[in-house]
């Protein structure tokens, strides 16, 4: 049972205020909405979210059972995001085996092909990312994150440069994990996820 | 929910070879810095035949040339590994499913492999194009090899580490490790004269324990100051 | 009232201090055998040119101080992140260099004189050229990043590895450099390594006058100091907008 | 006066340091007004 909690976020930036005192709280099954116009900063408060940026002030903690996940949460999240970068020169099966040896887990072949077909890409697995398309490139991106069956799930942007089987593709990822664990969707556009149970407007959180 | 079965007891160890593996696997398929550092080590030796003429040189002055070819061309190599994964973006993607420590250590392993090689391959070229360079304590001079390279491949991967975050790389890299391998530096050159004079491995053993304990010091620093330089 | 200078005692004293530090250490008569309170040995050789000493090693003295205070600062940012310790740290850091390259060049002259040569790679020469090298570098280092707070950071944590490497400059260069070059008419042992304490022999007046440099010269860089902190601060806390003043 | 200068040129050296001193500490307190101003003008 995974618990997600965000207390007093802020984020100061080359003395920009981003956005001051953020909180959340998220248990199994949860999802939280990120709105905000451009530079309102979602992505940020997603790579918070996510441990890879630090906030300024304020705490991110991952509770499994009651008791705090101390250390790299890496193997408690996924994320898909438009800043996340793929290796050009390495094909779709060797960026899933990486997955999981770079999280310290061991690698997961099987695994890897059910994920890759899920997302649509088990023709192409042996091909370079170099040779992928955007929206290729974005459908990897979700295998990279789900793989290893994260119970938080964060997705900044999530249908950027999909198709409609593409879109419909991230719906049931986003239905999926709204029963497995806890969701944060960051976006513009509110059609992407209709219920959700938290919502975090970083319009005018600035001042 | 029940997490992937693999999830239960996550490796440090293996994230850490993960990062090896790939930074020599992209580096097999894209040979930045390889090829870098071997033409690198060609062209200056081919500068110092130039300089040195046909009337060869005495002994510290080809040591010291020796560990200046190796210097520069660590500098033209070494800072790659950290400076690609900021240039590309895929930094992010090392800081969200690996541990700091784990990142470093499999940087570090990959640049020892590295300064091995092109030191190895530099040290034959030396041998065979430059007459008056030979080594009368074989001992004393492959000891200074293997440590002298250590040196450089750990402390130039902090530097790396460093100047990757910064916004102009450039020059930066051979200005901030300069000083602080000159340590280094001035203890190999000293090593390398004792053995192309013969000396006994004994007389070297100063140099040794300042290398080793460099190598320690800086190793042991490495791991305290990494995660503030990779963290954002 | 803010037109009048608010100096607090201390600095005045200390500018008194120093003037009379200057007036004793070139003023009183150096004389072969020194019998009065007001008067310092002959040192063999150089005569008045010792005088240099007064201000040589203060500035020596400085540039390792500087670099160490501005070491524990970046500490501290590291530990609490707060931009305020980075403006002491490179405020220190500023004056670091400007000491060293005093240091330098005093130290060129004294070697001119005792030993015949502007720069002869004497250890204690070498370590100030080698800290010298690590400002340089340092400042090119917080010059290359614009974010502050990655700035800040990347500095901080430079100073820090070159703070544990500088110790091996003790043991290398004597080893190194002893084999290079003669030794030195007037041998100034290196105490602790670029701090040079003379081993000529200081009679208690001359040693006294040392001392009030030493310490005149160290009241001076805090007061500096102090004034390159004020004014970064000024600076940090104006330039903050949306930041609420808390 | 200068007789005196010219046979021991100590003095000179002492009147130039001395000199650069106190310009040294005239600007030290110049600084001190205009921080002080500018502290005084960032506080209010």
């Amino acid at each position: 049972m995974i618990r997600v909690e965000g207390r007093g976020l802020r984020k100061v930036f080359n003395r920009r205020v981003i956005f001051r005192d953020v909180s959340f709280s998220l248990g199994e099954g949860e999802v939280l909405l990120v709105t905000g116009r451009n530079g309102s900063g979602k992505s940020t408060l997603v790579k918070i979210i996510s441990h890879v940026l630090s906030p300024t002030a304020g705490t991110v903690e991952f509770a499994l059972d009651g008791a705090p996940v101390k250390g790299m949460a890496a193997r408690h999240l996924g994320l898909v995001s438009p800043y996340l970068q793929l290796y050009d020169e390495f094909t779709a099966a060797e960026h899933l085996r990486f997955a999981m040896t770079i999280r310290g887990l061991r690698p997961d072949p099987a695994g890897a092909d059910e994920v890759l077909r899920r997302v649509g890409l088990h023709h192409r697995k042996e091909d370079a990312v170099r040779t992928y398309s955007s929206g290729m490139k974005q459908r990897l991106k979700f295998a990279f994150a789900l793989l290893h069956r994260p119970p938080v799930l964060l997705l900044d942007e999530p249908m950027s440069n999909l198709d409609a089987e593409g879109v419909a593709m991230v719906r049931g990822v986003m239905e999926e994990q709204r029963g497995k664990g806890v969701l944060v969707v960051a976006t513009n556009d509110l059609t992407d996820i209709e219920r959700y149970d938290a919502r975090v407007d970083l319009n005018g959180r600035e001042r | 929910m029940t997490p992937h079965p693999a999830a239960a007891r996550p490796s440090w160890i293996r994230s850490a070879l993960s990062v090896f593996r790939k930074d020599w696997q992209s580096e097999l398929r894209t040979r930045y810095a390889v090829s870098a550092l071997l033409m690198f080590v060609l062209t200056t030796i081919a500068i110092v035949l130039f300089a040195l003429g046909t009337e060869g040189a005495p002994a510290h002055a080809l040591a010291g040339m020796l560990w200046v070819v190796i210097f520069f061309s660590g500098m033209s190599g070494l800072a790659r590994t950290f400076v690609t994964e900021e240039e590309r973006g895929t930094a992010m993607t090392l800081q969200l499913t690996a541990s700091p420590s784990a990142v470093y250590t499999g940087k570090l392993l990959f640049n020892l492999v590295l300064v091995y090689a092109v030191n190895a391959v530099a040290v034959l070229l030396f041998f065979f194009f430059i007459q008056g360079f030979e080594v009368r304590t074989a001992s004393i001079f492959l000891v200074t090899l293997f440590l002298g390279s250590t040196g450089l491949a750990v402390m130039s991967t902090l530097i790396a580490a460093i100047i990757a975050k910064a916004n102009t790389k450039g020059t930066l890299f051979p200005v901030l490790s300069f000083p602080l391998l000159l340590p280094l530096l001035l203890a190999v050159i000293n090593a390398t004269r004792l053995s192309a004079e013969g000396a006994f491995f004994t007389e070297a053993l100063g140099e040794f324990q300042v290398l080793i304990s460099y190598i320690g010091a800086v190793l042991t620093v490495s791991y305290l100051v990494f995660d503030y330089v990779w963290k954002d | 009232m803010s037109g009048k200078i608010r100096a607090l005692p201390w600095k005045g004293l200390l500018g008194v201090w120093t003037t009379l530090v200057i007036v004793l250490s070139l003023a009183l008569p150096m004389v072969a055998r020194p019998e009065h309170w007001y008067e310092f040995p002959i040192v063999p050789g150089l005569e008045d040119k010792a005088r240099i000493i007064f201000f040589h090693v203060p500035t020596a003295w400085l540039s390792v101080l500087a670099f160490v205070s501005s070491m524990v600062y970046g500490i501290r940012y590291l530990r609490r992140k707060d931009l305020h310790d980075d403006v002491r740290s490179a405020s220190a850091a500023g004056l670091g260099l400007l000491f060293c390259l005093l240091a330098t060049v005093t130290g060129a002259i004294w070697a001119k004189f005792s030993w015949g040569a502007f720069w002869n790679w004497d250890p204690r020469q070498t370590s100030i050229f080698v800290l010298l090298l690590i400002y340089g570098a340092y400042f090119a280092l917080r010059s290359a990043v614009e974010v502050e707070e990655k700035r800040a950071t990347l500095a901080a944590v430079y100073s820090v590895i070159a703070g544990v490497v500088m110790p091996f400059f003790m043991f290398v260069i004597p080893r190194v450099l002893e084999s290079l070059h003669p030794e030195p008419l007037l041998n100034l042992e290196g105490s602790a390594g670029s701090i040079p304490v003379p081993k000529l022999q200081m009679n208690t007046t001359m040693l006294a006058v040392f001392l009030a440099s030493l310490a005149g010269f160290t009241g001076v860089y805090y007061w500096m100091w102090t004034l390159r902190v004020r004014a970064g601060t000024v600076e940090l806390r104006r330039a903050t907008e949306g930041e609420d003043r808390d | 006066m200068t007789e005196f200068l010219a046979a021991n040129p100590l003095y000179i050296v002492l009147g130039i340091v001395l000199v650069i001193w106190f310009a040294i500490v005239g600007y030290l307190m110049r600084l001190e007004r205009r921080i002080h101003d500018l502290e005084q003008s960032n506080t209010r």
